[in-house]
């Protein structure tokens, strides 16, 4: 018995020092993320001039000063009423959404015909659908934008930029959503189809009434990836949004205008794109995980 | 060239002339008194049309863009004004004029990273000025109306008798510095060096750099180095680097006519000893100068000077509208003083060169796409008239300190007075306290004014310097600064990087 | 459409309705292809029409000197864009630089999500953590660039002074700091700002997708683990890592792909510099292609470019694909 | 090897409670059943011997020690999981490698190799080494799990439900192979199933749970012949025992059994039993149950002099030597096991008898057995 009483209490100062070192390491990544954002968040609601006082080096009592200041929340007005935010969270809004929308929609479809179909070379096709997301977006900017020029995608109209926009999301979206889903159907065994089809359906109905609900966890991950892919978008947005369809991260660079860098703004813009896309990280993680998990279950 | 457009003019003996000088440009709310009887048809010949204006977003641009009624009103003409970073500007024109598209109807060229690669698709305006179709504005467009110069500099390119743009902004290069921080620690300075502390026109880089040295010595709790450099790479990092190298022995890569430039420069001269020099010297203001130096371009320095960690920095004018308020800035309040950029310094100077207050500058003009349909062109062009006439300019300096090109603005009393803090037009603002128990209840109302007494002195030969104007300029520009940083960081010695831009630069113009 | 709906029921149509001559039409077509390949044909074609033509014109265009002026035409120059590679300081450097990029980005993000996805798996506050962890995600990386430009600013940037106050740096600048960064082989400190701005902002990508796959490795083959008598290392590299592997190529293959494809944040944070020590090839070919304008040079590089990420893509998917051959073959 | 006691554990989740209050001591070198229909609490038992569930309260020792505390790879034991929880990625061989690798003794390249093949040649599955587990069919499957818990020579093997999965007929063989393997590798071996089938013809001892609780542990006889409650009595035995309610009438020495369709006379020996081991009744009638086996009963045609009852067959199930027979009387349904020559058909009136020494007879509040 005293033999097993000494195991046990080494084993348990072992597990507390493990369980220590975990939350340490916790810890330590929650101030590496939580930090940036929360100077961000603070230095929004403060004016430059105390934005701008850092303590002296080494100083360490002295960064407690900052959170001493008056707050102030002319950097958020500002953005509403100086420049035109609300419209560009709209822009912002409506491009990614709807090319995302577009992208899962065609993606699954194309993810399904991979996954079932036994098409020769399909692996050579699923690697071309990948690879024309490979292509430097900087290289093919110029036949783009010959090509949206064509289209008349570039003339100053909010709707058609729109479009322009929506379509050069759906340029990248959509070969990820394809490539992303794509395993979700192969998950998903044959014979429910098979059943479906000898009770009566058509390949479209078994496919919509039978598959989709099933892959419906992984699609809202796909889908909720696809919207951040373009809601971060700079590249495209600056250079086929043109005015009437800016979008947020393209108005946020701008308050970095020639003469002076308007972090108030910048930062209060940076607060503004966190909160809301808060709640899709947990939507995110709950249809990934319901999605991956929906596979070994059926095994 | 001149005299034709004056022919013009006169055989078409427009009522604009008459009024030169007259009560429109008196009245500060003439705008639409731009359309006179006779010219109104002209203006709204093209209402209804749609064009686009891709602009940098220079405060000129934004005042612009929020006073646009005036010119809705005057021709109908719907205009669309992008306001983009000057590297994007640059970007999507050269991506349109390149791919023969025609999207901007008018776009911002600056002289010489879009107009030098760019002004051959451009529309020459001399061919819209000699159509009899098209109104006039009063003074005109000739290049006397403008500052010295300023039409060839934006205008003008190599051996091509083509006007590409009108000059519609300016950033001039001078000196801001901390005149209370001068006069506080000019004694402490005196003990040191045996000289007060003070900066004037014939200050010299050599002095600059003496005066960064006590500065980041001295460690004050107020201020920690004495400059603020704009050595980020591109752009920047070039004109940050020619204020010090055109001021001590007027050394230019080149030896053509800066003010046109050339299409075939020939071999440069980097690598002769006075760049190494230089060079050595810059790599010597840039150790003692603000640290993240190298990779601040203009806004950047201009950050660490209202920040009130650097004490000096050579800025564009344009800037002074940050630097003279309150809410933003340490050293707003009548703290700051503007004058010459800095002199060469005869110690610095190889053989008998001369010493100059090296200044330089980007002017900006306006630009009529040449791919653009011909009657949007048109119709750019009204824009491009409208946007640099003499009325407009004025407006927008009053608005958000804009930028003037025309000399008649310059010559307004109330700007005039603007030259000088001490007569200088103020305005009320909510109190803001700078430092303990110091308060600011006032700012000038055409903050950018204060500048413009060093800049009118600046932008004559020979202080001035225009830079190298040639079709490979942003090419050439990347290979000057990265070796530049390159020996500043101490990855090679000046004689190394001098060398290594000779050698890259050639090739680069296929020397 | 009704007849899309019918599907395989087609062949049992009546004779009625199989005489309108358009729905005899509409099947002969819809005989054509395969129904899997009928329902990939949008996709097939929304790709091809944006990326055919960029690709041919990048190609072709990789052969030209494109005409800087109107009026003139553009002029073949043969492979000479790729030969001036060979000795062009800044591409060599920049592929460097991209190769240390991809290293450095991939190898923490990677380490560093599976190890915080691992610790969080399972713990009382999961859900908390997720989201905390998962906000960088959400800055686009424009604004990401900014904040961190801010943090590092030597003027007023708290992470400069965190750095400094910590001691963890000794130079007097971050973004404009040239000199290599702990070793002397070392890419230089701006370069290390870079990457931790990346790794700050793409490491909840890794943690998200890995954490997802953590859930789906069967409890029993962990439980086995450890009755075998594995422990937590053994587990996670022998049992774990396998189960979650082909979520991780999935998430690095993204990561790797927007390496190149995007520059945003050297954009903002450094413009290439100091010194061209951040200037990767993606950026370098930004500047020959939207700063030069050397459209022929560009698409040369960006050619490679892409050869370059096909083959590593090849060489991921590979990895993915051997895994689903073997199960396949089972039968 | 060695015994493994369990005294006072307890398992709750959270207010659930899984494991009430258990006591067990399996032998050394035995093979013990843990038997009960699923959430019976068998699972969570077993778990917490492996050390995959923590112990709520009470204490667990292998041997001689308490292994509450310790981590499931110190307990020297090995456990064949219901799924199999084979590695998919690994071959068999790296399957079965796996815990000679992994564990804290050292073993060599030549020592693992050796193991791995023994104990592939003993469950026959040397020719599969190579493959991956996808490869393989359920019972191959299973062999490996078995496989990659024999290498080790635990003092202690855990089955979950190890060949539930399997067909009907592997089953059956599967049976008769562990118990020989069993015997073989002179091991502790605990079993979980739900299948009393498994319990009762491999184990040498069965515990029966329910409800977190343990019922009855004992040998497959005395837990088939001498249930101590109606549920032992009734999980245990295919087709199960038949309960009829009926009350206890004792007048003197004649104990009655009453029932609307039946009396039925207690043999003294019965009686003797009973008074030996609850005393006198005290309440009177008493409301009981009758259990009957299905192969305790006496069928025929007619109605013969014994004590007994007509039923009317609803259903005839012949099973080649045996049928069961389904027999409605009122209020009840018996299921009846005889032998297929008896000429029965649906609808028949048949007379049936119980054989009087194997009754066995419950409280009907309590559900304890009488006898």
């Amino acid at each position: 018995m005293a033999r097993t009483e000494l195991v046990s209490k080494a084993a348990k100062r072992k597990r507390a020092f493990w369980r220590t070192l975990m939350y340490i390491a916790i810890a330590a990544f929650f101030l590496w993320t939580t930090l940036p954002l929360l100077i961000m968040a603070l230095s929004s609601i403060k004016e430059h001039r105390d934005a701008f006082q850092i303590p002296q080096v080494g100083d360490w009592l002295g960064a407690l000063k900052i959170a001493s200041f008056s707050p102030t929340f002319h950097h958020y007005t500002d953005l509403f009423t100086k420049e035109h935010f609300a419209q560009f969270i709209l822009n912002s809004v409506i491009a990614s959404g709807s090319a995302s929308i577009i992208a899962v929609s065609l993606g699954s479809l194309a993810a399904y015909g991979l996954a079932r179909g036994k098409i020769p070379g399909e692996q050579h096709l699923s690697f071309w659908i990948l690879s024309t997301r490979m292509a430097p977006v900087v290289a093919v900017m110029v036949p783009l934008y010959s090509i949206f020029t064509g289209l008349g995608l570039l003339e100053p109209s909010r709707w058609r930029n729109l479009l322009g926009l929506i379509l050069a999301y759906t340029t990248f979206d959509l070969p990820f959503a394809v490539w992303f889903m794509r395993s979700f159907f192969e998950d998903i065994p044959v014979e429910l189809e098979e059943a479906a089809k000898v009770d009566g359906c058509s390949n479209l109905k078994a496919f919509r009434k039978i598959i989709l609900p099933l892959a419906m966890p992984g699609i809202v991950a796909a889908l909720i990836l696809c919207l951040i892919f373009s809601w971060n978008d700079f590249i495209f947005a600056s250079i086929f949004g043109q005015q009437a369809a800016k979008t947020l991260p393209v108005a946020t660079s701008e308050l970095h205008s020639t003469v002076s860098i308007e972090w108030g703004g910048i930062l209060a813009s940076g607060t503004l794109l966190v909160v809301p896309m808060l709640f899709l990280g947990l939507l995110v993680k709950k249809y990934l995980v319901q999605g991956m998990t929906m596979g070994a279950v059926r095994q | 060239m001149d005299v034709t457009r004056r022919e013009a003019l006169k055989k078409i003996g427009l009522g604009g002339l008459v009024l030169v000088g007259g009560h429109i440009v008196k009245s500060p709310l003439g705008l639409t008194q731009l359309a006179h009887a006779s010219d109104d048809k002209k203006w709204k010949q093209f209402a209804g049309s749609k064009i686009v204006f891709m602009s940098e977003d220079t405060p000129p641009t934004a005042a612009i863009k929020s006073k646009i009624k005036p010119f809705l009103e005057l021709t109908g003409i719907d205009i669309e004004i992008i306001e983009e970073h000057l590297d994007i500007v640059a970007e999507k024109v050269g991506i349109d004029v390149r791919g023969r598209k025609g999207a901007y109807a008018c776009y911002y060229s600056q002289d010489k990273p879009i107009g030098a690669p760019f002004y051959k698709h451009a529309e020459d305006l001399r061919k819209f000025e000699k159509d009899p179709t098209l109104p006039k504005v009063p003074d005109g467009t000739g290049s006397d109306v403008w500052l010295h110069r300023f039409l060839d500099i934006t205008g003008r390119f190599y051996d091509d008798p083509k006007i590409a743009a009108y000059p519609y902004d300016n950033a001039v290069a001078v000196m801001m510095y901390r005149k209370d921080l001068f006069e506080k620690y000019s004694p402490n300075f005196e003990a040191e060096t045996g000289k007060p502390l003070v900066y004037t026109d014939k200050t010299t880089w050599k002095e600059v750099l003496e005066i960064c040295k006590f500065f980041k010595k001295a460690k004050f709790p107020d201020v920690k180095y004495g400059i603020a450099l704009q050595g980020r790479e591109g752009w920047g990092g070039q004109l940050d680097y020619q204020r010090v190298s055109y001021a001590n022995g007027m050394w230019l890569e080149w030896d053509f006519d800066d003010y046109f430039g050339a299409v075939n420069p020939g071999p440069c001269k980097w690598g002769d000893e006075q760049s190494i020099m230089t060079m050595g010297n810059y790599k010597e203001l840039m150790k003692y100068a603000h640290p993240d130096s190298l990779t601040n371009d203009w806004s950047g320095a201009n950050t660490a000077y209202i920040t009130g960690l650097a004490a000096m920095q050579p800025q564009y004018g344009e800037f002074a509208a940050v630097v003279e308020d309150p809410k933003q800035s340490k050293a707003a309040g009548g703290r700051t003083v503007y004058d010459l950029c800095p002199k060469g310094d005869p110690s610095w100077i190889v053989g008998n060169g001369k010493a100059v207050n090296g200044t330089n500058f980007g002017i900006g003009g306006i630009a009529i796409n040449h791919w653009a349909k011909p009657e949007l062109q048109k119709a750019a062009y009204l824009f491009a008239l409208w946007s640099t006439s003499h009325d407009t300019q004025y407006m927008v300096l009053k608005d958000v300190g804009g930028t003037p090109t025309r000399k008649s603005v310059f010559e307004m009393p109330d700007v005039k007075k603007a030259f000088v803090r001490a007569t200088a037009p103020m305005k009320k603002i909510k109190p803001v306290e700078m430092d303990k128990g110091v308060m600011v209840d006032k700012v000038p109302l055409m903050p950018n004014a204060l500048t413009y007494g060093p800049i009118l002195k600046g932008i004559w030969k020979p202080d001035t310097v225009v830079g190298p104007k040639v079709p490979k300029f942003n090419e050439y520009i990347q290979i000057q600064t990265s070796e530049i940083q390159k020996c500043v960081a101490g990855l090679k010695s000046p004689k190394e990087a001098c060398l290594e831009i000779k050698k890259k630069t050639d090739r680069l113009f296929r020397v | 459409m009704a007849h899309l709906k019918d599907g395989t029921m087609s062949q049992n149509v009546s004779p009625l309705q199989s005489e309108n001559a358009f729905s005899r039409l509409f099947d002969r077509i819809k005989g054509m292809l395969p129904f899997h390949l009928w329902i990939m044909l949008p996709t097939i074609i929304v790709l091809a029409a944006i990326t055919i033509y960029p690709f041919i014109w990048m190609i072709v265009m990789s052969f030209k000197e494109t005409a800087m002026n109107p009026g003139e035409s553009d002029i073949w120059v043969g492979l000479y864009n790729y030969t001036r590679l060979l000795d062009d300081e800044p591409f060599i450097n920049g592929v460097k630089l991209l190769l240390w990029y991809f290293l450095l980005c991939l190898s923490i993000e990677v380490l560093v999500g599976t190890s915080v996805a691992l610790l969080i798996n399972n713990v009382k506050w999961e859900n908390f953590f997720i989201i905390i962890f998962i906000m960088p995600m959400m800055v686009a990386p424009i604004i990401v660039g900014y904040l961190f430009r801010f943090l590092y600013n030597v003027s007023f940037g708290w992470g400069y002074w965190l750095l400094k106050s910590s001691g963890l740096m000794s130079g007097e600048t971050i973004l404009a700091n040239a000199k290599p960064w702990l070793f002397s082989f070392f890419p230089s400190t701006a370069f290390m700002a870079v990457v931790a701005a990346d790794v700050w902002e793409w490491t909840p990508l890794i943690i998200l997708i890995v954490l997802a796959g953590l859930k789906a490795v069967p409890q029993d083959q962990l439980e086995a683990a450890r009755v075998d008598g594995a422990g937590p290392v053994r587990t996670f590299l022998e049992v774990t890592l396998p189960n979650i592997k082909s979520v991780l190529l999935i998430a690095l293959v993204v990561r790797f792909m927007d390496n190149v494809r995007y520059i945003d944040l050297i954009y903002v944070l450094t413009k290439g510099g100091p010194a061209d020590t951040t200037k990767i090839l993606p950026f370098y070919l930004y500047n020959v292609s939207f700063r030069y304008f050397e459209f022929g040079r560009g698409a040369a590089i960006g050619f490679i470019l892409l050869l370059f990420t096909i083959f590593m893509g090849l060489f991921f998917v590979n990895v993915v694909f051997k895994k689903k051959k073997e199960v396949s073959n089972s039968g | 090897m060695a015994k493994v006691t369990l005294t006072n554990v307890w398992k709750l989740y959270g207010k659930i409670e899984a494991v009430i209050d258990l006591s067990l001591e399996c032998k050394d070198k035995e093979f013990f059943c843990l038997l009960g229909p699923s959430g019976c609490g068998k699972s969570s038992t077993l778990r917490m011997i492996a050390g995959l569930e923590e112990i709520s309260e009470g204490e667990i020792l292998i041997g001689d020690n308490v292994i509450n505390e310790v981590e499931p790879k110190d307990r020297d034991i090995a456990m064949v999981f219901e799924t199999y929880a084979l590695y998919p990625h690994k071959t068999v061989y790296a399957n079965m490698a796996f815990p000679l690798r992994v564990g804290k003794r050292n073993y060599s390249h030549s020592e693992i190799k050796e193991r791995v093949q023994k104990a592939a040649k003993i469950l026959e599955i040397s020719e599969l080494l190579d493959r991956y587990p996808k490869q393989l069919s359920g019972g191959q499957r299973q062999r490996v799990a078995i496989g990659r818990a024999i290498v080790r020579e635990p003092q202690v093997f855990l089955m979950d439900e190890p060949i539930s999965h399997l067909d009907a007929k592997l089953r059956t063989h599967m049976r008769g192979e562990l118990k020989h393997l069993q015997k073989v590798l002179e091991s502790t071996m605990i079993y979980v199933t739900h299948d009393q089938l498994e319990a009762m013809s491999m184990a040498d001892r069965i515990a029966i749970m329910d409800l977190g609780l343990l019922q009855q542990v004992g040998t497959p006889d005395e837990i088939f012949n001498q249930p101590v409650n109606q549920f032992v009595a009734g999980f245990v035995g295919d087709p199960p025992m038949n309960f009829i309610d009926c009350g206890l009438e004792v007048s003197g020495d004649s104990w009655n059994l009453i029932n609307e369709s039946f009396k039925i006379n207690l043999p003294p020996d019965l009686i003797e039993k009973f008074k030996k081991k609850n005393g006198d009744p005290s309440s009177r009638p008493l409301e009981v149950v009758l259990g009957v086996r299905p192969e305790n009963f006496v069928i025929s045609g007619e109605k013969a002099r014994g004590e007994g009852f007509w039923g009317e067959v609803y259903v005839t199930e012949p099973l080649g030597e045996d049928m069961i027979v389904d027999v409605t009387i009122p209020n009840n349904k018996l299921k009846l096991k005889t032998s297929v020559d008896l000429d029965i058909r649906m609808g028949n009136r048949v007379w049936l008898e119980t054989m009087k020494n194997k009754m066995h007879l419950f409280n009907r509040e309590t559900q304890e057995a009488y006898f």
